[in-house]
């Protein structure tokens, strides 16, 4: 396991703040650990000579205001230190990025000015602020970004906003940390910080809205594929396949098949495999994937295959199925 | 427990007065409904760890193979709901505060008798509401029931709960009546206020919590069961509501409600530091105002659970602010603790070190506390497994260490027989190992980032995880032992004499187990509440401790 | 307490006057925490008749004035006849409790069946929030959220009534067996206290609901 | 009973200077009376004044928590600043 790593300023100047305050509460703990551990050396009963008792019931009022006086300057200090870098989140500077993030149980949809859009993922250049509008269609959702060190409620029917300037590049985890009902835990996304030329390429190369595929991804989400299937290069888990095969890079890969044959992965296979799942020889997967016949229509079949498709780019999506 | 039954006794304890099923049933004495309450509770304590342990083995794969999303989400919706109502906001006030209110005042029964046994019915009917609701379709908001998912996304079963909860507050209410009413009237003569033993000091405090506090809670779950019931309603964001007023009402009571798990069990901590080092406790008006203080602040700290919710900046300031002001008389308390072990002559009993364990938890709890009141830090933190800890730090590590500590140290006075020495100190010891290794990787995870009520989660969490809950399964059976050794000391434990520790406190004054009046005749108090000196002149020189206070 | 003035074997009390001081104080803590109770619904309406003004007021103009004063006009009569029987507990004359305990419950019920007529009016009218909502327009959300309040805090008033009648006609039914003397009247003195509370309420919310933004 | 009778008459008056000061649009005005109808309550039916003195204790507490409630429950919604999404622009603004 890896130290969370900080990918803003900000972030550092919170783990500064954690820091000073993990410093102050090992202190205060190994005072008192320490005197109840002196007192106990000392004072057992039947270990000690009589001591003075009554001196320190009537003297006790001074070491009360010493200790409370103390208390209070260090409590202060921190309130002071803590709220001053709370108050920057209120703060988001002109000629920020604005992108539209609407939580829905239990799928993020991201939105650009540009009008890209993207399902539990977020695209970021590093270097510029980016502030983040977000919204809820339904419950209170919580977007959660732990690399940044900031979160915010999501709450239905007004805007919050989130700001941040991101300051290194990678792929890190988002999520969901309100609690929103059934599939809460799968509620999470990628976050992809790019470099500021990577991000214009991005951004040129993504389609600019209502794509077979876009639907596809949506339908990816609702229809439960992606609580066990990976379906993104960039996310940390993209190489858990404990549970189901990933579906990066899939389409137009050979698949062996449970009678020994191999066959390549084409648009027809992965309509069938979605109706009914294929038996794969050597593979166990913790979960079992259920039929979609009559679950799925054939419209959503394709838009599902449309967006798989998507997922290996260097071959050329097929003409459907 | 016919078995125990002893016709021999001098003197008619309350336990064999009238041994019909009838009798208990409808029996005003308070020392009966206390036991009737303990019964009550442990069978809750029982099926919220069952909830507990449901989500520790869930977690032990980040695929979480044994429970589904939604039986998990029901898991710890019912392991909060049932802890928290059902045995963390009730445990020390209903059991040892309805048994020892009384004897601690010198009074033969609380102000209302028969509103305590109302109390108890309310609570009974209250828990096998919530119960038939959590098991007969159950319910997946957690215990915070937020909206508009509770009231109006939710397929559970949200009624029967909520109005479980509701009922249960009205018992909470004739507590707390209960409790400051006899402490104001029904004090022993010449038992002044500065006289009062701290653990009134302190259920004074929680009873103030329970009676103004408690009826929040009460209409905020109303406003919710409505809105539920006809969709629609004064928190529905699709008219302009505010989701966010229904947590202000909420945490106005939620909040105060950790005071109310906490501050008894601070009151127990001080008796038995108090009578284990054979001391006064140091800084008696500063251990008891701080108990006061901490109810009165506890008040107003409530927005600090809504620092990312959206809540304006201005009300996050002064919430924050207020917070940190609300843990210096909980640090005057630990400080005066230690202050009393000093120059004392320390007996480490079980009790004792219950009472330790929770002074070193209930630090941890604190001080992780001033990171979720710091603003910026709270930010990153909440919401996360940090804040799981932390509060379990506080409720588990702190109440339940005091209410088992308190279980002990009077355990012979309820049932006077002694419980086995060795076997509670093991036990001691073994909660408190347990309790830190569950918990202690759970702030690591929050750190990390890893939301909390999550049934699958990224496998990078997973080593901690599995500490944690290796952790939970020795906590079990820590938990388990005190329910074997208390059973079976009931049956051939030692018999209790009167005072056992040699402690002071007007409960040790009369028979163990008590008579039906308390008290022979009315006791009079000439001394303030720790008189070990007065308490020793009385008994003749103590022949088991040297360092006895000859001063 | 059914055995008058004296102290019965079980009571933690010394003498019966201590005994009776201790329930009026114990009522008062109660009412206090009732205090909070309609505290939450206090701070919903202190709320939002600022935040949605224009929707709020609009609720509050649609409620029906005549009936909400006819029945404060009422409660003010009942709260005061019921004081009279807790004068006539104190010199113990059953007779004159009994008497004024049937005229302040008449009057309650009085209350709650004007109250009734005026929900069904309502429900009629279609307020009742939801779908079929009457009332339209920009502001027909904080109408909704009004009317939310307004059948809550009604009812929540009116199930208080219905436990004060209720206390009253136990009053009476004791009154009738001649329970009460000078010296032990206790009872007579705490459901006063309570029912004076439902009134008391009542003239909180009686502004809140009809008048404050109607004009 | 003379208390009583003009305890009831005050109300009564408040009710009918209520009214007044509601057809003439002054909610401060109707909040003031309301008041004073709750005092001539607590004062003239409950007698608080002749209650024990833990009574009034009580009551008071009850008033300074109630207090806190409303003063510090409000303080969010009044300090804060919303940006409220309209229904139409849910699928998001396509320029920016």
């Amino acid at each position: 396991m890896t130290w969370l790593p900080e990918a803003s300023a900000h972030a550092m100047r919170i783990d500064l703040l954690l820091a000073g305050l993990v410093v102050i509460s090992l202190a205060v703990l190994g005072l008192v650990f320490g005197l109840m551990l002196l007192n106990i050396l000392r004072f057992r009963a039947g270990r000690t000579t009589a001591i003075a008792r009554a001196i320190a019931a009537h003297k006790s009022w001074r070491f009360e205001i010493v200790w409370t006086a103390v208390t209070l300057a260090i409590f202060f200090a921190l309130f002071l230190w803590a709220t001053q870098l709370y108050v920057v989140g209120f703060r988001p500077p002109a000629g920020a990025i604005q992108v539209y993030v609407t939580g829905k149980q239990w799928m993020w949809k991201v939105q650009y000015p540009g009008g890209q859009r993207e399902i539990n993922a977020l695209h970021v250049p590093a270097g510029r602020p980016v502030q983040l509008l977000l919204t809820s269609e339904d419950v209170i959702h919580d977007f959660s970004i732990p690399v940044l060190r900031i979160k915010h409620d999501v709450l239905p029917g007004r805007y919050q906003s989130l700001w941040f300037t991101a300051d290194r590049t990678g792929s890190f985890r988002f999520y969901c940390t309100q609690f929103c009902g059934l599939a809460h835990s799968r509620m999470t996304g990628t976050l992809t910080i790019l470099s500021a030329a990577d991000y214009a390429g991005w951004l040129n190369s993504t389609p600019a809205s209502g794509s077979l595929a876009a639907t596809g991804e949506a339908l990816f989400i609702r229809s439960g594929c992606s609580g066990c299937h990976a379906s993104s290069r960039y996310a940390p888990d993209a190489a858990d396949t404990s549970r189901a095969p990933s579906m990066v890079g899939l389409y137009g890969s050979r698949v062996v098949l449970a009678d020994g044959r191999a066959v390549v992965a084409d648009a027809a296979f992965l309509h069938d495999s979605i109706v009914d799942a294929p038996r794969r020889p050597g593979a166990s997967f913790a979960t079992e994937m259920p039929s979609f016949r009559g679950v799925l229509s054939e419209d959503e079949l394709a838009a599902l295959v449309a967006y798989l498709q998507t997922l290996s780019p260097t071959l050329p999506p097929s003409a459907g199925n | 427990m016919s078995g125990t039954l002893d016709p021999t006794a001098p003197q008619r304890s309350y336990l064999w007065q009238d041994g019909t099923l009838r009798s208990w049933l409808l029996t005003r004495d308070h020392k009966r409904i206390a036991l009737l309450y303990l019964g009550s509770i442990t069978a809750f304590f029982a099926l919220g760890s069952v909830g507990a342990a449901l989500v520790r083995l869930q977690l032990l794969e980040p695929g979480g193979t044994i429970l589904s999303d939604a039986t998990y989400n029901r898991m710890f919706t019912m392991h909060g709901v049932v802890m928290v109502w059902l045995f963390l906001v009730p445990s020390i006030p209903v059991t040892l505060g309805n048994f020892l209110v009384p004897l601690m005042l010198g009074a033969r029964d609380l102000a209302f008798p028969r509103l305590n046994l109302l109390s108890w019915y309310l609570f009974v009917a209250s828990g096998l509401l919530v119960v038939y609701g959590l098991f007969r379709g159950g319910l997946e908001t957690g215990w915070t029931f937020y909206t508009p998912l509770s009231s109006e996304y939710t397929e559970g079963r949200v009624l029967p709960v909520v109005l479980g909860v509701f009922l249960n507050g009205f018992s909470s209410i004739a507590t707390g009546v209960n409790f400051i009413v006899s402490i104001h009237q029904l004090r022993a003569p010449g038992m002044g206020w500065y006289r009062l033993p701290l653990m009134l000091w302190a259920l004074y405090a929680t009873s103030v919590i329970f009676v103004l506090a408690t009826p929040v809670l009460g209409i905020t779950l109303l406003l919710l069961a409505f809105e539920h019931l006809f969709r629609v309603g004064v928190f529905d964001p699709s008219l302009g509501g505010d989701p966010l007023l229904f947590q202000q009402l909420f945490w106005f009571y939620s909040h105060p409600a950790v005071y109310i798990m906490i501050l008894p069990g601070m009151g127990v901590v001080s008796e038995i530091v108090s009578t284990f080092c054979h001391k006064p406790v140091f800084g008696y008006r500063f251990v008891a105002w701080s108990s006061v203080s901490i109810a009165a602040i506890g008040f107003v700290v409530w927005g600090h659970h809504m620092f990312v919710a959206g809540t304006s900046l201005y009300s996050a300031i002064v919430f924050s602010m207020f917070s940190f002001f609300v843990s210096v008389p909980s640090a005057i308390k630990v400080f005066n603790w230690l202050g009393t072990m000093h120059g004392g002559s320390i007996r480490l009993d079980a009790p004792m070190l219950y009472a330790m364990g929770f002074i070193g938890l209930f630090t941890v709890g604190g001080l992780t506390g001033l990171f979720l009141a710091s603003l910026a830090a709270d930010v990153h933190l909440t919401q996360t497994y940090f804040v799981v800890a932390h509060f379990h730090y506080i409720m588990v590590g702190g109440m339940v260490s005091a209410y088992f500590g308190g279980l002990h140290y009077w355990w012979p006075k309820i049932t006077g027989r002694m419980y086995p020495e060795t076997w509670g100190r093991l036990a001691a010891g073994l909660i408190f190992f347990g309790f830190n290794l569950t918990f202690l990787p759970q702030f690591i995870l929050g750190f990390e980032g890893m939301p909390r009520r999550y049934a699958t989660y990224p496998a990078q969490f997973q080593v901690l995880n599995v500490l944690s809950s290796a952790g939970a399964g020795i906590l079990a059976v820590a938990y388990a032992l005190p329910l074997v050794y208390f059973t079976w000391s009931l049956f051939r434990g030692a018999r209790a004499p009167d005072n056992p520790w040699r402690a002071t406190g007007l409960e040790w004054r009369t028979a163990s187990p008590p008579p039906v009046e308390n008290f022979a005749e009315t006791p009079v108090v000439t001394t303030y509440a720790y008189d070990y000196a007065e308490l020793d002149g009385r008994a003749g020189p103590p022949g088991t401790a040297v360092g006895g206070p000859h001063v | 307490m059914s055995d008058g003035s004296a102290l019965d074997h079980h009571s933690p009390y010394e003498t019966p006057l201590h005994r009776d001081e201790t329930a009026i104080a114990g009522m008062w803590l109660f009412l206090a925490s009732e205090a909070l109770l309609f505290g939450g619904l206090f701070l919903i309406c202190l709320i939002y008749s600022h935040t949605r003004a224009g929707g709020w007021a609009e609720g509050v103009r649609h409620t029906n004035l005549a009936i909400g004063a006819a029945n404060t006009l009422i409660l003010i009569t009942s709260s005061a006849v019921y004081t009279m029987a807790v004068e006539a507990g104190k010199r113990g004359d059953n007779r004159r409790v009994v008497r004024a305990g049937f005229g302040a419950a008449a009057l309650g019920l009085t209350f709650l069946a004007l109250k009734g007529g005026e929900w069904g009016q309502e429900f009629r009218e279609n307020l009742f929030p939801g779908p079929h909502f009457a009332l339209h327009g920009p502001d027909a959300g904080g109408a909704q959220l009004f009317y939310s309040f307004y059948f809550l805090a009604t009812f929540l008033h009116g199930m208080h009534m219905v436990v004060g009648i209720g206390l009253i006609l136990w009053i009476c039914r004791k009154a009738r067996h001649r329970a009460f003397s000078a010296a032990w009247n206790t009872p007579v003195d705490i459901v006063g206290l309570y029912w004076s509370f439902v009134d008391l309420v009542w003239m909180l919310l009686f502004p809140l609901l009809y008048l404050i933004g109607r004009a | 009973m003379a208390r009583i009778a003009a305890c009831w008459g005050m109300l009564v008056l408040l009710l009918a200077a209520e009214l007044v000061a509601a057809r003439m649009g002054s909610g401060i005005g109707v909040g003031v009376l309301a008041v004073l109808m709750v005092l001539v309550i607590v004062l003239g039916f409950m007698q608080i004044l002749r209650a024990p003195p833990l009574a009034i204790i009580f009551a008071l507490g009850g008033l300074f928590w109630l207090t806190i409630l409303l003063a510090l429950g409000s303080l969010d919604s009044f300090t804060r600043t919303t940006v409220p999404v309209h229904a139409a622009a849910l699928p998001g603004p396509t320029a920016e």
